[in-house]
């Protein structure tokens, strides 16, 4: 029976509506309580400012494709060496650290639980064994759905019972969490080296558009009443232009459920672009974000770009092939049969070009032309737009108007003809930040209910006390405070046990992972259903009995069951 | 001032010693350095006798002399910027990575990845050098970005991979593939070389021994005198299957075709 | 005669991999296959003995004939026989010469070893399990 | 008692349609495996109990006491090795790489003698790969480069390339064209639609010349390379740049021979230089059935794939200085435990001989060469036979091995855990 009792918090907490109040947090056993025994460790917060543990709504940070860049960049495993000390193992790799590594420097930041942005269920197992080595955040997995053949046949025969029995199944196999679809059909389109141009072109041979393949999943996410949406990275990613492609994207998403988002659109810098080519690209973060303020059915993430070199890693097989042929850099690939594709390369996004200024002025105007802050959350799509590590940077941003100039004096000439980044004055307060970093994930997410965002009683103590008075402090003044920070928690508190002490991990973790069983009814179970069964044993190269992950890859899974065809 | 380090006899001869503290800049502050051998910490003094002459105010005025048997001691000279380092014998793998200034004088041969990653400054050695002479890390796009490393006997393979500046003078022959994937800078090779070259991009090499087994994929484009080096060269471009626009200089002589 | 080892795998010695006390990993492990024309200029029938050697040591093997080895090569499945005589030269990548050893091939006519004698010539002790 | 879908630990091929009959806790048959396989299952001898090296002779001790000796060993070793891990599971695998990082050592696995320059080459170009089934589905084109599958993996060619039936590719072997590429006229080379015979450490060459073709630079190449006449480069560039998917597997015959991952690196960018003009792939074949576990629990645990040196408490990676061979050579290590593999009989002799001066430690299910030279030998489980754990096919696609029968052995995950815990404190300071 462990007790903890946090005094003189400066709690903001916005899913109860508490927004810098002085008070006391009891801790019990993990969970928040109403009151504990005064044999309880006592913390004393010193009216610094305490956030619920943070969340990541979107990151690469296990599994085979990020296991890919780390095994072929020994020159950034060498980048960011930390040596053994104390409970914390060794750690390599700046912008793709090691599990440990990702694990520790989250975990001095305040970060408590994670989405993996991206895992191909054939290969689930080895997202689940890096989710066991990245011991103090709990973990989920979006899983990838978008070149899956089963599901593109059902979305062709326009079946949504059918879809949504493919991902109750396919989900429960992988352990997942969520549906992700990057560059729907075009990483199929990919398995013969070519791609699609926008969402009403048809996939080779299986003849649906991304546009079916989308609306349809979205049904079928509503019917299986999965806790999040579907999580959605737009075709034509990266390309001039494809503002249009993700409008178009926006405008076919219905409002199916009154709790949370039916789409959440994530990295969208990256689908912000106007002009035709690189020479005339520009930002409409203005057009995406009046389609946004009007559609409250949709969530975005920011994707913002940093500067500095970074890894883009995606499931988006051609993009990366393009953006290699553009830098000639190292360029890996990994096609996933029947499911999906992939593809890492390394990149550096410089100051002295036009269109990295412009990309990273197009994230910010995201994040301040939004109205709701619940609908724009703080991501970079890590490590794709710049390591994790740099979130305390993009918060001092979007709160300093001053801070953007400074920073805005050093850019290429054309960010200010081709974006209207320096014309924002809208900054945004705790509140606002508190919302995009962990608040808005959480109901994004559908994990309110599983106790995480908030820090009511019976939430899981999950709890990050920063080095900030907020009554001392003016952010658009003293950016420089806000940036130091959130970079290093005084305390972060994991399920009522505290894991790191300004910045140093003291425990071994134990972290839960949570995924979802979704239940159908007995004729649409897949694993009775032979045509199914027949083409899996015949063009997958496993058993289909060895396809499902096993429960010993979940030590504390954390299984959520939802009633479908409800 | 002058540091002279001898090594002491050892129970374990063979075990590596990492000696990255041995630079002339870090003797300004006195002589309680820490190096390891295998995963112990030790004392320069444990491994070494340690005699002290004169004094200096400025690191440029000190020099380090190694005696003794320092054939396995490694990153001698790592990061140095100014001073001189002389080796009597043979010296360990990593000698003068990073550096960017001062010089090196190795009377020895040294082991593999000699001025890895080197920056500025100048590297002589007078014996054999091994594998990787002047070249990068696993992974890096730029090996040697600058300076000079001038090996009197021969070298092993691939010297001078992922060359991008400075100057690279080998006198006696090299072993497989020297410069290649180079992207820079400048490669002379006096005696012997086998594929010189592969996969170039940019550079230029001379090789006024024998070239054996060259690339298919280089161009001849003709012929040009060198009288620095009093020889005519047949002058080729590439490596043209990785369009690079490289040169590669070789003395007009029969081109041995036998494999090795 | 000069040669160049190139060593690989196959199915029987994948077969026996785990049992090299076995009679039937010796046969095959230390079967040296040669190109017909090279056994005729060696002077050799099929199943004569060879011995090779390279600077690292010398090894007795089985000649075998194969037409699928070009001449002036001669090739050994990989394991303790072949490796008696490779080089540990790794040119700075940790990989042997597995396949670019220069040998010297002379017919011989001295016993073939086992592969517990092998490991005693470079300091071990043969264990003879039940 | 039959047991159905059992997966085959051997090689990086990870078959895992096999169907096992077991009678008295006994494996006595075995379906759909190649002979590989049925050795591997039916003929399984085991060394009874640990042993210890006597001044005459082998004594045999107590588990507890192998292990406890172990620990001893290995606690004041100045640079011990960690080498093999690639025919156990990933369980036993993370274990090590914690033992190794606990006493400062170097681990290493198999991959440095095997695809050890492929890494390399990787670290250098990447990787543009794919899984198995895509090219079983959709390859047109298979080209097998200095490797010899029927030899080395057998079933490779009726389960996932040349024999097996695609969905977009339903007549496999007549829609499909095959290439082989070697010094050597080997079995596979006598499937081959086209086999090209290189000369004796000619493949770079070849390579470069294929990519100067593929770049339309055809007039630079001369008549010859490497023994190869260019009309037949020329009609092989031909028929790459036509294939709707290609794939190129590659094997020992360009890691281990001269230019070693130079060679690999350039047929990754000839891959690359073929995607300009349609979809190519390229992947090697991995030897061991889980080396590619090893490479990827390393990577995920250390930030490195294989040869780390723990010995300044951080880890440090490069080849040719923290590789077991070179470190063996150059006699540096002053103990090593050696599990799941064999160097006494994979090492060149120099290397191999260096076991037998220090005190070596094989934790292994079987007899090997290695146990002659070392000072103690502890049986335990095989992975896929008598434990179950995680093993990577060579395409990266994790699969779950199976425990079909119990033969009473410790699993070496749990042998490891009990040395780590005494490392790890419970001897004393």
């Amino acid at each position: 029976m462990t007790e903890i009792r946090v005094k003189n918090a400066c709690v903001i907490d916005p899913i109860r509506g508490i927004n810098g109040e002085i008070m006391d947090i009891a801790i019990r056993d993990g969970r928040i309580v109403e009151s504990v025994s005064d044999r309880a460790e006592v913390i004393d917060a010193g009216r610094c400012l305490t956030l619920p543990g943070g969340i990541d709504s979107h990151t690469h940070v296990s599994g085979t494709k990020v296991n890919f860049g780390r095994y072929m960049s020994p020159e950034d495993m060498r980048a960011g060496r930390t040596k053994r000390k104390g409970k914390m193992h060794v750690t390599s790799g700046y912008y793709v650290p090691t599990t440990f590594g990702n694990s520790y420097r989250y975990s001095a930041m305040g970060y408590t639980t994670l989405l993996e942005g991206a895992m191909a269920p054939l290969e689930a197992r080895h997202t689940h064994e890096e989710f066991t080595a990245t011991p103090h955040q709990d973990m989920l997995a979006n899983t990838l759905f978008d070149g899956n053949w089963a599901v593109m046949d059902a979305v062709r025969e326009k079946d949504v019972r059918k879809t949504a029995a493919v991902v109750a199944w396919t989900l429960k196999a992988a352990r997942g969490y969520g549906i992700k679809l990057t560059n729907p059909g075009g990483t199929e389109a990919w398995g013969w080296g070519e791609d699609l141009t926008g969402i009403q072109e048809m996939v080779p041979h299986f003849a649906v558009t991304p546009a079916e393949i989308i609306t349809t999943m979205m049904r079928a996410n509503e019917l299986l009443g999965l806790p999040h949406s579907v999580h959605l990275h737009c075709n034509n990613l990266g390309k001039p232009g494809n503002y249009q492609t993700t409008l178009d994207t926006f405008d076919i998403v219905p409002d199916l459920n009154p709790d949370r988002q039916t789409l959440y659109a994530t990295h969208v810098q990256f689908h912000a672009y106007g002009g035709g080519t690189w020479k005339n690209i520009c930002s409409r973060a203005e057009d995406i974000t009046r389609s946004i303020n009007s559609k409250s059915q949709i969530v975005i993430d920011m994707g913002q770009i940093m500067f500095g070199r970074t890894m883009t890693m995606t499931a988006d097989g051609p993009m990366e092939f393009n953006l290699h042929c553009l830098h000639n850099n190292k360029w890996s690939n990994h096609d996933v049969e029947l499911e999906t594709g992939s593809g890492i390369i390394p990149v550096t996004y410089s100051k002295k070009s036009a269109v990295n200024c412009i990309m990273w002025a197009i994230g910010l105007e995201l994040a301040l032309l939004t109205k709701n802050p619940w609908q724009c959350l703080l991501e970079t799509d890590n490590p794709n737009g710049a390591p994790f590590v740099k979130y305390p940077e993009i918060i001092g941003l979007l709160m300093s108007k001053r801070y953007r100039d400074e920073e805005c004096a050093t850019l290429h000439a054309e960010t200010e003809k081709r974006t209207s980044l320096c014309a924002l004055e809208r900054e945004l307060d705790w509140h606002d930040i508190a919302v995009m970093t962990r608040a808005g994930q959480a109901k994004a997410l559908g994990i309110v209910s599983q106790g995480k965002g908030h820090l009511g009683i019976g939430a899981e103590a999950d709890i990050a006390i920063y080095p900030i008075r907020t009554d001392s402090v003016d952010p658009a003044r003293e950016y420089r405070k806000v940036v130091e920070g959130f970079q290093k928690t005084r305390y972060t508190i994991k399920r009522g046990r505290v894991v790191s002490r300004d910045g140093e991990i003291i425990v071994d973790g134990a972290n839960a992972t949570f995924w979802v069983d979704a239940k159908v009814p007995e004729d649409l179970m897949m694993e009775n259903d032979p045509e199914f069964i027949k083409r899996f044993e015949q063009f997958y190269t496993v058993r289909m009995s060895n396809y499902p992950v096993q429960d010993v890859y979940l030590p504390r899974g954390r299984r959520i069951e939802t009633e479908a065809f409800t | 001032m002058r540091v002279i380090l001898e090594s002491k006899v050892r129970a374990k001869p063979n075990l590596p010693i990492e000696a990255e503290a041995i630079i002339p800049r870090n003797f300004l502050k006195g002589t309680d350095l820490l190096v390891y051998e295998g995963n112990k910490e030790r004392t320069l003094s444990e491994l070494f006798w340690i005699f002290v002459e004169g004094t200096a105010v400025a690191p440029e005025n000190i020099e380090v002399v190694l005696k003794g048997d320092t054939s396995r001691i490694k990153r001698v000279g790592e990061y140095m910027d100014t001073g001189s380092i002389i080796i009597e014998g043979d010296i360990g793998m990593h000698c003068g990575n990073f550096m960017s200034g001062g010089t090196i004088e190795i009377r020895g041969n040294a082991d593999s990845w000699l001025g890895r990653e080197m920056r500025g400054g100048t590297i002589l050695c007078r014996g054999n050098a091994s594998h990787y002479c002047a070249t990068g890390y696993r992974g890096e796009k730029k090996g040697m970005q600058g300076g000079k490393v001038e090996v009197s006997g021969n070298t092993g393979d691939f010297c001078a991979e992922y060359l991008a500046g400075g100057t690279v003078h080998i006198h006696g022959s090299t072993g497989d593939f020297p410069g290649v994937e180079m992207r820079g800078g400048e490669l002379i090779i006096e005696g012997d070389a086998t594929r010189p070259c592969g996969n170039m991009k940019n550079g230029s090499c001379v090789i006024l021994g024998t070239v054996h087994d060259m690339l298919p994929t280089f161009e001849k484009t003709g012929q040009q005198v060198l009288p620095e080096w009093k020889i005519t060269a047949d002058v080729y471009k590439g490596d043209v299957a990785n369009r690079g626009k490289g040169t590669l200089m070789v003395a007009c002589r029969s081109l041995s075709r036998q494999t090795p | 005669m000069k040669f160049v080892l190139n060593t690989g795998r196959s199915v029987p010695q994948g077969a026996a991999v785990e049992h090299k006390g076995t009679e039937v990993y010796r046969t095959v492990s230390s079967a040296c296959f040669l190109n017909p024309v090279d056994m005729m200029l060696l002077g050799i029938e099929n199943g004569e003995r060879v011995r090779v050697t390279t600077p690292a040591g010398h090894i007795v093997l089985t000649a075998c004939p194969a037409e699928g080895v070009t001449q002036g090569e001669c090739f050994v499945t990989i394991g303790p026989y072949a490796n008696h005589i490779i080089s540990s030269e790794t040119h700075g990548t940790g990989m042997p010469d597995f396949k670019s050893q220069r040998v010297d091939v002379e017919p011989t006519e001295e016993p073939l070893k086992s592969v517990g004698e092998l490991m005693e010539e470079i300091g071990g002790l043969r264990y003879d399990s039940a | 008692m039959i047991v159905r879908d059992v997966i085959c630990p051997f090689c990086g091929c990870l078959c895992d349609d096999l169907e096992l009959e077991t009678e008295g806790g006994r494996i006595v048959k075995v379906q759909n495996g190649c002979s590989l396989a049925e050795a591997t299952f039916i003929s399984d001898t085991r060394l009874p109990a640990p042993i210890r090296r006597t001044e005459t002779g082998w004594e045999e001790i107590s588990y507890d006491e192998a292990i406890r000796e172990t620990a001893e060993i290995l606690q004041d070793a100045d640079r011990p090795l960690l080498y093999g891990w690639s025919s156990t599971h990933g369980e036993a695998q993370s274990i090590g790489v914690h033992i190794a990082e606990r006493i400062g050592a170097v681990i290493d696995n198999t991959s440095t003698v095997c695809h050890g320059p492929s890494i390399l080459a990787i670290q250098e170009v990447g990787h543009p790969g794919c899984t198995l089934g895509q090219v079983k589905n959709r390859a047109d084109v298979i080209i097998y480069w200095g490797c010899n599958p029927i030899e080395a993996h057998p079933r490779h060619m009726s389960r996932y390339t040349t024999y097996a039936t695609g969905f977009f590719v339903p007549d496999a072997r007549r829609e499909r064209t095959v290439i082989v590429v070697d010094t050597r006229r080997t079995d596979t080379a006598g499937i081959a639609d086209e086999f090209v015979q290189v000369e004796h450490g000619g493949d770079y060459a070849v390579l470069s010349a294929l990519r100067a073709i593929v770049r339309g630079k055809a007039s630079v190449i001369p008549a010859k390379v490497a023994g190869v006449a260019k009309e037949q480069l020329i009609r092989i560039a031909e028929i790459c740049k036509n294939a709707k998917f290609g794939a190129i597997f590659f094997g020992l015959g360009l890691t281990m021979s001269r230019g070693k991952y130079k060679n690999v690196r350039n047929a990754i960018e000839l891959t690359d230089a073929l995607n300009r003009h349609t979809k190519f792939v390229i992947s090697p074949l991995r030897g061991h059935g889980n080396v590619y576990g090893s490479n990827e629990v390393f990577t995920w645990m250390t930030g490195y794939p294989f040869a780390v040196d723990f010995a300044r408490g951080i880890a440090f990676y490069n080849p040719g200085e923290t590789t077991a061979v070179d470190i063996l050579r150059r006699g540096e290590c002053d103990a090593a435990l050696i599990v799941a593999s064999d160097p006494g009989a994979n090492f060149p002799r120099a290397a191999a001989a260096h076991l037998a001066k220090i005190p070596t430690v094989v934790i292994d299910p079987h007899v090997n060469a290695t146990t002659a030279l070392s000072r103690i030998h502890i049986p335990c489980t095989a992975a896929g036979i008598d434990a179950a754990g995680t093993a990577y096919r060579m395409d990266g696609v994790p699969i779950r091995l199976k425990k079909v029968i119990d033969r009473g052995y410790p699993d070496d995950a749990e042998i490891l855990k009990k040395i780590y815990d005494l490392l790890n404190g419970g001897m004393g300071p």
